[in-house]
């Protein structure tokens, strides 16, 4: 009964009776699940344009933000730098469609993960080559991005806003409103959709395959741009930020892998789910539950819906 | 060249139906055997120690999730944690019971993690590919977190870790910082030799029909009268029986001693990839695979130091392995270009074309 | 023909009997209340436009959708809802109109696969494929041989059958049936796509499996004179419904046929 | 061509042979690094290494080595990688090393047992395996200067005093905030031990490896709990990570403790908000001891350093040249004791049992101040040795305490109990049979 009362009635009470912290830890919930949907972003462009489950999607976060910070260091001003990274995201696109792409065209979806892994291993060598290995701090001063702190009360409690988690919430719905409006009412648009559908219905609207293969390794380079930003201002720039991008992975069960609101909700829903179920039910099991609650949500998620939230349903034939 | 299939007549089903059909392979796979064995008082400990006893290691973890993955065609993402079940359960069980045989307790201990896998594969009757792929992350970092969580598996060790106190076999240790390389070399060897032989047997037989008809077109099995929860769940139980042993032989064989870190998704992911770079749905390409992912960085970091040398330009460690990654990157990439299928397909085109040599067909 | 030319035959001798079946997707009708049967050792015809429901039929034989209303009695029992593989151990085989085969396992291996059923050694024997797995193996194998004989295919006996022409593709996918020793053989579409002599070729087959096995086959076809030609009695589907029913010369005479068939109103 | 087949040559020498490789020479030290300046660890792992690696290398360029007998020195790149680790150790098992340094726990464990078989001393300075400080059961193993048990009791101590004496401790809350692995884990029985007899209440917010860089739940937790202290077990990019989260969540920052391992960066990366946190150490930080200005002098000046120069004498390089003043220091008691200029593993192993570095040998090394003095023995290989408080000021730490004396009964209980249950549980761990020597 004991057990019963601390699983189902306690962690209830506690919201009650501290909303303030419930109202903090729903805050809390809703950046990481922003940016946790920024980076599962990365992994839907890719995979709904051209199949792929981009392994490398971690590494591109880092490799991006690694590159804004390196020429930063190097004496080149922000913004440009910004410009530039942005510059070099493009280039990898153009080297992955020509070098892993375009060859192993109507390859099973496995062997293209696989590629994306020879990928990581290239960026992550070819990074740590040019900028070195130690950790750097992201430049958030010099782009202008804000940083301190609101301390409002509300609910009877002390709640704190972090600038830089509002000006990361703003920013990552900018970017996914961008890519919202760009999927739906652009031609290259519209060619990206039906590239998901089919490709020969892509080449109809007259677009090559490979062209959009660019484009979307480039929308997806420049989502990863904004990720390492946002995560590296978070907690600093270095080769472990990769590990991020597991958190991904159950953000794209949860949303379908080819859905971009289902990424948003996906995201969500794990940022919210993990810091309630660590906050509220976490110390019954000694803490440190989120390491897989929310692959455990997902998993159960699936079980009942094995779509997706979003994904299209799937009709078998024979 | 001796090479040829003509002449070679089979006068019954059962020899037709061996592994290696012409004598020359029987015979090239003897020598290979032969010479895995004389390795063993040939080589050196460092080749022995670090770099055959992995190998083996991560093939034996290869051809476990090959079973799944490249047969049944179930994408597993859990290996890592699969292969922390089977040396957790041999750490319990040979400290249990220490007067029974370590060999005894590393065959058993793999049918702990064939439970835990199948348990965890019961989801694959609904989810599919990608999907399931990372479902199987849940008992990834489950299975990890119970690790670190479940002090009783460490024997409440203060170290938290899992340690390998010694254990001999007919006298010699086998386990524990005694055991020669040589010993441990051996008996690697041979559970590898005997286990790949089991899984060859398997995926010829009822079994391996069963588990490629799944992966092949999962309704028409169906509708051959193959059920597929059962064939699935035997895959994910043989392939996790693979991969726990793989994992005891990991830790006491191989490290000796080990946090619960090693279990950990890059393990997953490593394994994985050695079964796709080997060739999905074949043994030998497992042996590729592990070969190309864990042999060969090491080569190059042996290698690329020697070839630089001679121009004046010593770099460093750390930029050894810098241009280890790439280079290792890079030829993943090649490799898949050239052939998709794996270095196994490689290796069958190659001897295909040796069996009509010199004629180009 | 062994069976079909008197249409009233005793009840006993039927191997299947659909009574009353609909299917319905969401809003949409497949089948709507068709009733017909399949006696033993005769060859059953389904006929019907595109779109008239027919491999649905044969998917609601096998079980693999279950029909929403009605029932189906195969061999004396009655079930509401049977899995395919149950379907398949209760002796019914099938063909697809899309080759199903596993596509990368050699045209034996396939064949063999249809044998799964039949093969009884435990795991155990399997690990070491020693005693009876091996002489399973060796027993099956000789059967699996004489149904590649049957078929004429020797010669690509080791090929992966992704590899094959669509003609032979569909010949091997008979073989693996055949390997089940069904009861009830399910053909859909047997000869789509093929070419004359391979039409000719795989008619021969049928008509030889049915009087040398004595399996009773039911099948989906569009050549209207290949199904003349082979079949004992045929059913005509339209939009789901049942239009005629019986032996070959009274079908071809239904006006409602004929205006179905050939797209003639009245 | 030629090359390739040279090359290729050497590969299978390499792999066959073993020892084939040009370190074995006879009139010089090999002394091997395990370092990782790869990985998610480098932040860290760089500056060691290179602390390390300079102070050698100005002994070899200052005095020619030790005793005039040059150093060999060989770094091998782990990535903080347990397989690659245990690889580096069979790479260099073959060409007589001196002494390993794994630098890395998972690394270090799987080693402890085959250090005895293959004669071959481990030195895992401050982390490892806490019960090797037993001298009388691990003899090849070293972790001086203090244990992590030493660390919680110094810090709890401290803590105490700020309070005004343990006592007040009552009533108190500390939450304890730990990398989830044995590392992180292991002071947890002491500091519940701890928190039963002061009477304040012990709350643990761990954190997973791949959630480094991700605490918003566990400092969402601390908000909840309000601890009166934060205690912090941390390595690589946890630490930095977990001082942004402080900041952002506004803890105050005078209350958050750690252990020896964060770094200038890590701090630094918190901004101005870090101002006021406070870490345990027991070396000195800056570049102005006469040793390190040699390094600046005789390595980095001369372009023989990875090292930047303004990081020279920073925290962890400091760090690093602490472990290799140990290593130098036992290779030259080895020296004396055995009258042998080219030392090996065994005589080295005797060379750390007789380690004595006080305050004029301190001077003599050039190192007058730059850490409390220590000596091993047969049966400590640890020293227990007191550690003190320093605090960020915003742009470098500043000492703010004396010396700590560990709680020295307490961790005796711990160790005493750690190492009976390592023999009991290791049935058959070699009892020691290497005699002992006086220090010199």
């Amino acid at each position: 009964m004991d057990v019963l009362y601390k699983v189902l009635i306690e962690p209830f009470v506690f919201m009650g009776e501290a909303p303030d912290l419930l109202l903090q830890t729903l805050w809390e919930g809703l950046v990481s699940g922003v940016l946790y949907a920024l980076i599962a972003l990365g992994f839907v462009l890719i995979f709904k344009a051209s199949g792929v489950f981009n392994f490398a999607q971690g590494i591109m976060v880092v490799f991006a933000a690694l590159t804004l910070v390196g020429l930063y260091e190097k004496g080149v001003p922000a913004l440009l730098a910004l410009v530039l990274a942005g510059a070099v995201m493009l280039l990898l696109a153009f080297a992955v469609e020509r070098i892993i792409l375009r060859p192993l065209v109507n390859q099973p979806d496995i062997i293209l993960f696989m590629a994306t892994f020879g990928l990581t291993y290239l960026l992550i060598g070819l990074g740590e080559l040019i900028f070195g290995g130690s950790p750097k701090e992201m430049i958030t001063g010099a782009l202008y991005l804000p940083q301190g702190t609101t301390e409002l009360t509300l609910l009877g409690g002390p709640v704190r806003f972090q600038h830089l988690d509002i000006a990361a919430a703003i920013i990552a719905s900018i970017i996914i409103a961008i890519l919202a409006v760009f999927f739906s009412k652009t031609r290259i648009g519209r060619a990206l959709r039906a590239v998901a559908d089919s490709h020969k219905a892509a080449l109809s609207v007259g677009i090559s395959l490979n062209q959009i293969w660019v484009i979307v390794w480039f929308a997806a380079g420049i989502v990863a741009l904004v990720a390492g930003i946002m995560w590296g201002a978070r907690s600093g720039v270095s080769f472990s930020l990769q590990i991020i991008a597991l958190k991904a992975l159950p953000v794209l069960i949860l949303g379908g892998f080819t859905s971009i609101p289902g990424a948003i909700i996906g995201g969500l829903i794990v940022g919210i789910g993990e810091k309630i179920g660590e906050f509220y039910w976490g110390p019954l099991l000694g803490g440190g539950i989120d390491t897989w609650l929310a692959y455990v949500i997902a998993l159960l998620f699936l079980l009942y819906r094995p779509q997706g939230l979003f994904g299209e349903r799937i009709i078998e034939r024979i | 060249m001796l090479y040829r299939e003509a002449g070679q007549f089979k006068s019954t089903y059962a020899s037709d139906m061996v592994v290696f059909r012409l004598k020359e392979d029987r015979a090239g796979l003897a020598v290979i055997i032969l010479m895995a064995y004389a390795l063993a008082f040939m080589g050196s400990d460092f080749l022995l120690q670090a770099v055959l006893i992995p190998f083996l290691v991560f093939a034996l973890a290869a051809i476990g999730l090959n079973l799944l993955t490249g047969y049944a065609g179930q994408l597993s993402l859990g290996t890592g944690a699969f292969m922390g079940v089977g040396a957790y359960a041999c750490y319990k069980l040979m400290t249990a019971f220490p007067d029974i045989n370590v060999i005894v307790w590393i065959l058993v201990s793999g049918f702990f993690s064939a439970a835990v896998g199948t348990l965890f594969g019961l989801p694959s009757l609904r989810i599919k590919g990608f999907y399931l792929a990372v479902a199987t992350l849940a008992a990834q970092f489950f299975l990890q977190w119970c690790f670190i969580r479940i002090p009783w598996l460490v024997n409440y060790n203060v170290s938290g870790a899992l340690d390998a106190p010694l254990r001999t076999l007919f006298g010699v240790p086998v386990v524990g910082a005694t055991a020669t390389p040589q010993t441990r070399y051996i008996v690697v060897l041979t559970l590898v030799i005997v286990l790949t032989w089991v899984a060859s047997n398997l995926v010829r037989g009822r079994i391996g029909r069963m588990w490629i008809a799944v992966r092949d077109m999962d309704l028409a099995a169906e509708l051959m009268g193959i059920r597929l929860l059962q064939t699935k769940l035997l895959a994910f139980a043989v392939s996790s029986y693979y991969c726990g042993v793989a994992g005891a032989l990991m830790v006491f064989l191989w490290y000796g001693g080990a946090e619960y870190d090693v279990f950990n998704i890059n393990q997953s992911f490593f394994i994985l990839f050695m079964v796709i770079i080997g060739g999905l749905g074949s043994l030998i390409g497992s042996f590729f695979g592990a070969a190309l992912i864990f042999i060969m960085p090491i080569l190059l970091g042996i290698v690329l130091p020697i070839m630089l040398a001679p121009f004046g330009i010593a770099i460093g460690a750390e930029t050894i392995e810098h241009l280890r990654f790439m280079i290792v990157g890079a030829l993943i990439i090649f490799f898949l270009i050239v052939e998709p299928h794996g270095l196994a397909r490689l290796w069958q085109i190659g001897k295909q074309k040796l069996l009509v040599w010199p004629f180009p067909y | 023909m062994t069976s079909a030319s008197d249409p009233h035959m005793a009840a006993d001798d039927v191997l299947l009997s659909v009574e009353g079946v609909s299917l319905r997707f969401g809003g949409v009708k497949a089948l709507s209340d068709v009733s017909f049967n399949i006696r033993k050792g005769e060859i059953r015809a389904i006929i019907g436009p595109n779109g008239a429901g027919k491999t649905s039929m044969l998917n609601c034989i096998n079980g693999f959708y279950y029909p929403s209303e009605g029932r189906i009695t195969f061999k004396g029992k009655t079930r509401r809802k049977m899995r395919p593989h149950e379907a398949a151990r209760g002796g019914i085989a099938r063909t697809f109109q899309n080759v199903a085969l596993f596509k990368s396992m050699s045209t034996l291996d396939n064949i063999m696969a249809g044998r799964s059923l039949k093969m009884k050694a435990n795991f155990f024997w399997q690990l070491f494929r020693y005693g009876p797995a091996l002489r399973e193996e060796v027993v099956h194998r000789r059967s699996v041989e004489e149904i590649i004989d049957f078929l004429q295919i020797p010669h690509i006996r080791r090929t992966p059958v992704g590899k094959l022409p669509y003609g032979l593709q569909k010949r091997v996918e008979l073989g693996r049936a055949l390997a089940m020793e069904p009861d009830l053989l399910l053909l859909d579409e047997p000869m789509a796509g093929m070419n004359l002599e391979e039409k000719e070729d795989m008619s021969r087959f049928i008509l030889e499996v049915n009087q040398q096995f004595g399996t009773t086959i039911a099948l989906i076809e569009h050549d209207i004179g290949v199904v003349m030609d082979l079949s004992d009695r045929v059913v005509v589907l339209e939009y789901g419904r049942k239009i005629a029913d019986g032996t070959p010369q009274e079908v071809k005479s239904d006006p409602r046929v004929i205006d179905a068939y050939l797209g003639i109103p009245h | 061509m030629s090359l390739r087949s040279l090359s290729l040559g050497l590969v299978v020498a390499t792999l066959l042979g073993g020892a084939a490789l040009p370190a074995a020479a006879q009139d010089s030290i090999y002394v091997p690094l395990f370092t990782y300046r790869t990985g998610p660890f480098a932040g860290s792992g760089t500056y060691i290494a290179d602390g390390m690696h300079d102070y050698l290398e100005m002994l070899n360029q200052r005095d020619g080595g030790i005793g005039g007998v040059k150093l060999v020195i060989e770094e091998c790149e782990t990535g903080y990688d347990t397989k690659k680790g245990v690889e580096c150790y069979e790479a260099v098992k073959g060409k007589n090393p001196v002494i390993v340094n794994p630098w890395s726990t998972g690394i270090t464990l799987p080693l402890i047992p085959r250090a005895a078989v293959d004669k071959i001393p481990i030195l895992s300075m401050a982390y490892g395996l806490s019960a090797s400080a037993r001298g009388d059961i691990f003899p090849w193993v070293f972790n001086p200067p203090s244990t992590y048990w030493d660390g919680m009791s110094m810090i709890i101590k401290f803590i105490g005093e700020k309070e005004g004496g343990l006592d007040k401790l009552k009533g108190k809350k500390v939450g304890f905030l730990h990398l989830d692995a044995s590392f992180g884990k292991e002071p947890i029985p002491l500091l519940e031990e701890l928190a039963k007899e002061l009477g304040f209440e012990a709350k643990l917010y761990p954190v997973a490896a791949q959630d480094m860089q991700n605490q918003s739940s566990q400092w969402l937790s601390v908000r909840r709990d309000r601890p009166d202290y934060m205690i912090m077990w941390g390595w690589g990019s946890m630490n930095g990570g977990a001082i942004k989260e402080a900041v952002r969540s506004g803890y105050p920052m005078d209350k958050f403790l750690s252990v020896w391992w964060p770094s200038e960066d890590d701090a630094r990366s918190g901004g101005a908000g870090a101002k006021g946190f406070k870490m345990l150490n027991w070396h000195g930080v800056g570049a102005t001891y006469p040793a390190l200005q040699d390094i600046m002098k005789n390595v980095v000046d001369k372009g023989l350093s990875k090292t930047s120069k303004d990081k020279v004498g920073e925290l962890l390089y400091n760090r690093g040249v602490y472990n290799s003043l140990l290593i130098a220091e036992a290779i030259a008691n080895a020296q004396k004791l055995t009258g042998k200029k080219v030392v090996s593993g065994e005589d080295v192993r005797r060379g750390m049992e007789t380690i004595n570095l006080d305050a004029a040998r301190l001077k003599a090394l050039g190192l007058e101040g730059f850490t409390d003095s220590i000596a091993l023995s047969c049966t400590d290989h640890n020293g227990h040795r007191p550690a003190f408080m320093q605090e960020w000021d915003g742009s470098k730490w500043t000492k703010i305490s004396d010396p700590i004396e560990p709680m020295g009964d307490r961790v005796r209980a711990q160790l005493e109990a750690a190492a009976k249950d390592y023999a009991e549980k290791n049935a058959g761990w070699p009892k020691r049979t290497e005699t002992c020597d006086k220090a010199s």
